[in-house]
């Protein structure tokens, strides 16, 4: 095999553009070198082809991954081809699988050279025309509404997606709301006489971290909301001290 | 022999330029003018000709050519008239709410008309689902065992037809389309975003 | 005397019946079906007689008879492309990935979306079968009973249209690939195969 570094690289940079998959690019290799499908040398294919995702690997990881599989089989075929036959036992022998190799190399090219064929046909509407005008008969009346599978496929997947994104449950909160803690507050503190602290008031039943968090949190601005209303007072003895609620009515 | 050489070119010419004329009238979507024609043909001169020659031919087909000023058009004739009732009927696009209520019927059936609502989220007019069945799109299913007894709707025989499906469940579903494209979302989902 | 004017009536009868058909199939843009032309006529019998009738009438002009599977439309004749100054409606370029899948669909069908992937070597990329059904080229085929019940896909009555296509045996190529054992879709270099 001579082929050059130069060379790969510029084969290759327009592989990245121009080939759509891993048998797309063997294809394209082994037309590079004029070869016959048929008489090809797997080992040298897969050669340049491992040369190619080295190169790949360090220039684009993502287009890579798509050409793996391919790598990874190849390297396989590779080393058993430079084995003595006589190892082989495996449950697909060598020569199945260079001859499967072929066979999908040459059923692309198939496909290609016809999609070729294909589109070099007449065209409806570029080489012969349909009448211009339809005239309609009250007979051909099904033809009055015009609805293509596509549309309805596509206007069913547009309610599924509206529907989906329309009844987004929200999940509960399990936050402690201010508007609870100030309601708990207000019906305590009617029936506690003198100071008390304000980790007496919070909910002995939570267990949630989060949820106690949020409770004492939401508990200490009910009490400065029921200061500031005139109901209660609030007392701390210094920066980072217990804090102390006394109801009004009991001063 | 060289006289009878230029004939045969003669009638080839006039043969091929009749061809184009004869295509352009059928593909034109209006009626196409003498001008238009004129500058179309390779021979201008024939044109006349040609025209007259094209009346005579379609005088006994099923398919007239008329003039109109001077304008030139192939129509039913009208002699037909009695066996094919043409009417000027507009092709019409099916309303949104009319192809959505068919889709959802198709993917969901048998369904009942407040099923359906359901899953639109608008009621349904009463026009929709008459101009269903008077398609021939869809029929009247099984009533259900539920209080009031509702009404379910299916698509009928002739939706497969028209759509080109042997069975109903060859319809195309969500996962058989999911990488097409018709499936793009832009789903948000809201969660409590609340970490430790 | 009774024979000649029994003739006369057969005549007649054939004529009438002929002008039915050829104004139903050059009234539509479509391709219409034999069912329905059979619908519209008087005399049902003479149906294929008047269908090779008028094939022959317009074989040499400048509109032909066109054959679709079992549907007929008048089209302009392929031949005079080159001459016919038409507004044309050129469709975008398609992509490889769009044109390879199309013709792997045509030769294949009925083909299962990772069949068509195997062929190919890649995955289907999004929008390509979506954007052959918007074309109305291809159209799903029955579901197969291997597990998970794929979806097959076939190409579409529209397709053959509009590549000029008598059925789908027409496709350019076809009788060669058979030859060649390349239409067989059994082996498979990945996925199964490639396990371990």
């Amino acid at each position: 095999m001579s082929v050059s570094l130069d060379k790969n690289e510029k084969v290759f940079s327009l592989a990245l553009d121009g080939f759509e998959g891993p048998i797309d690019l063997l294809l394209n290799l082994a037309k590079e070198h004029k070869i016959d499908i048929s008489k090809i040398s797997i080992l040298n294919l897969a050669e340049q082809y491992l040369q190619f995702l080295e190169y790949i690997i360090k220039k684009d990881i993502e287009i890579a991954a798509e050409y793996l599989v391919m790598g990874a089989w190849l390297a396989f075929l590779k080393s058993k081809l430079l084995l003595p036959s006589k190892i082989n036992d495996d449950a697909m022998d060598i020569e199945e699988m260079s001859e499967l190799l072929e066979f999908q190399m040459k059923k692309l090219e198939s496909m290609q050279k016809v999609s070729k064929l294909l589109f070099k046909k007449h065209q409806l509407g570029i080489h012969f025309f349909k009448r211009g005008k339809a005239e309609y008969f009250v007979t051909n009346q099904k033809f009055l509404y015009q609805l293509s599978l596509h549309d309805l496929i596509k206007s069913y997947h547009q309610i599924v997606i509206s529907e989906n994104s329309n009844s987004i449950t929200i999940a509960r909160s399990k936050l402690y709301s201010v508007d609870e803690a100030s309601k708990r507050l207000k019906l305590l503190m009617s029936k506690t006489n003198g100071w008390k602290n304000l980790f007496e008031f919070i909910p002995k039943n939570i267990t949630d971290k989060l949820e106690k968090k949020s409770a004492v949190a939401s508990h200490f601005v009910a009490s400065l909301e029921l200061v500031k209303e005139g109901h209660i007072f609030l007392k701390q003895d210094g920066y980072n001290k217990n804090i102390y609620l006394n109801s009004k009515s009991n001063l | 022999m060289l006289n009878l050489n230029k004939k045969k070119d003669e009638e080839f010419d006039f043969n091929l330029n009749k061809k184009i004329v004869e295509a352009l009238i059928f593909s034109s979507q209006e009626p196409i003018t003498l001008t238009e024609l004129r500058k179309s043909i390779i021979n201008k001169d024939l044109l006349n000709e040609i025209l007259v020659s094209l009346e005579k031919k379609y005088s006994s087909s099923g398919i007239n050519l008329f003039k109109v000023n001077d304008s030139y058009a192939f129509r039913t004739s009208p002699d037909l008239c009695e066996y094919l009732n043409i009417e000027k009927i507009i092709p019409k696009k099916l309303s949104r709410a009319a192809t959505e209520t068919l889709a959802i019927i198709a993917y969901h059936q048998p369904i009942t008309r407040s099923e359906i609502e359901n899953i639109r989220g608008v009621s349904l007019s009463k026009g929709t689902l008459d101009l269903l069945l008077e398609l021939n799109w869809i029929q009247p299913g099984e009533r259900k065992t539920t209080p009031g007894n509702p009404l379910t709707w299916l698509t009928s025989n002739n939706f497969l037809d028209h759509f080109g499906l042997k069975n109903i469940t060859d319809l195309p579903g969500l996962d058989d389309l999911k990488d097409t494209g018709l499936l793009e979302k832009n789903k948000i989902i809201f969660k409590d975003n609340f970490v430790e």
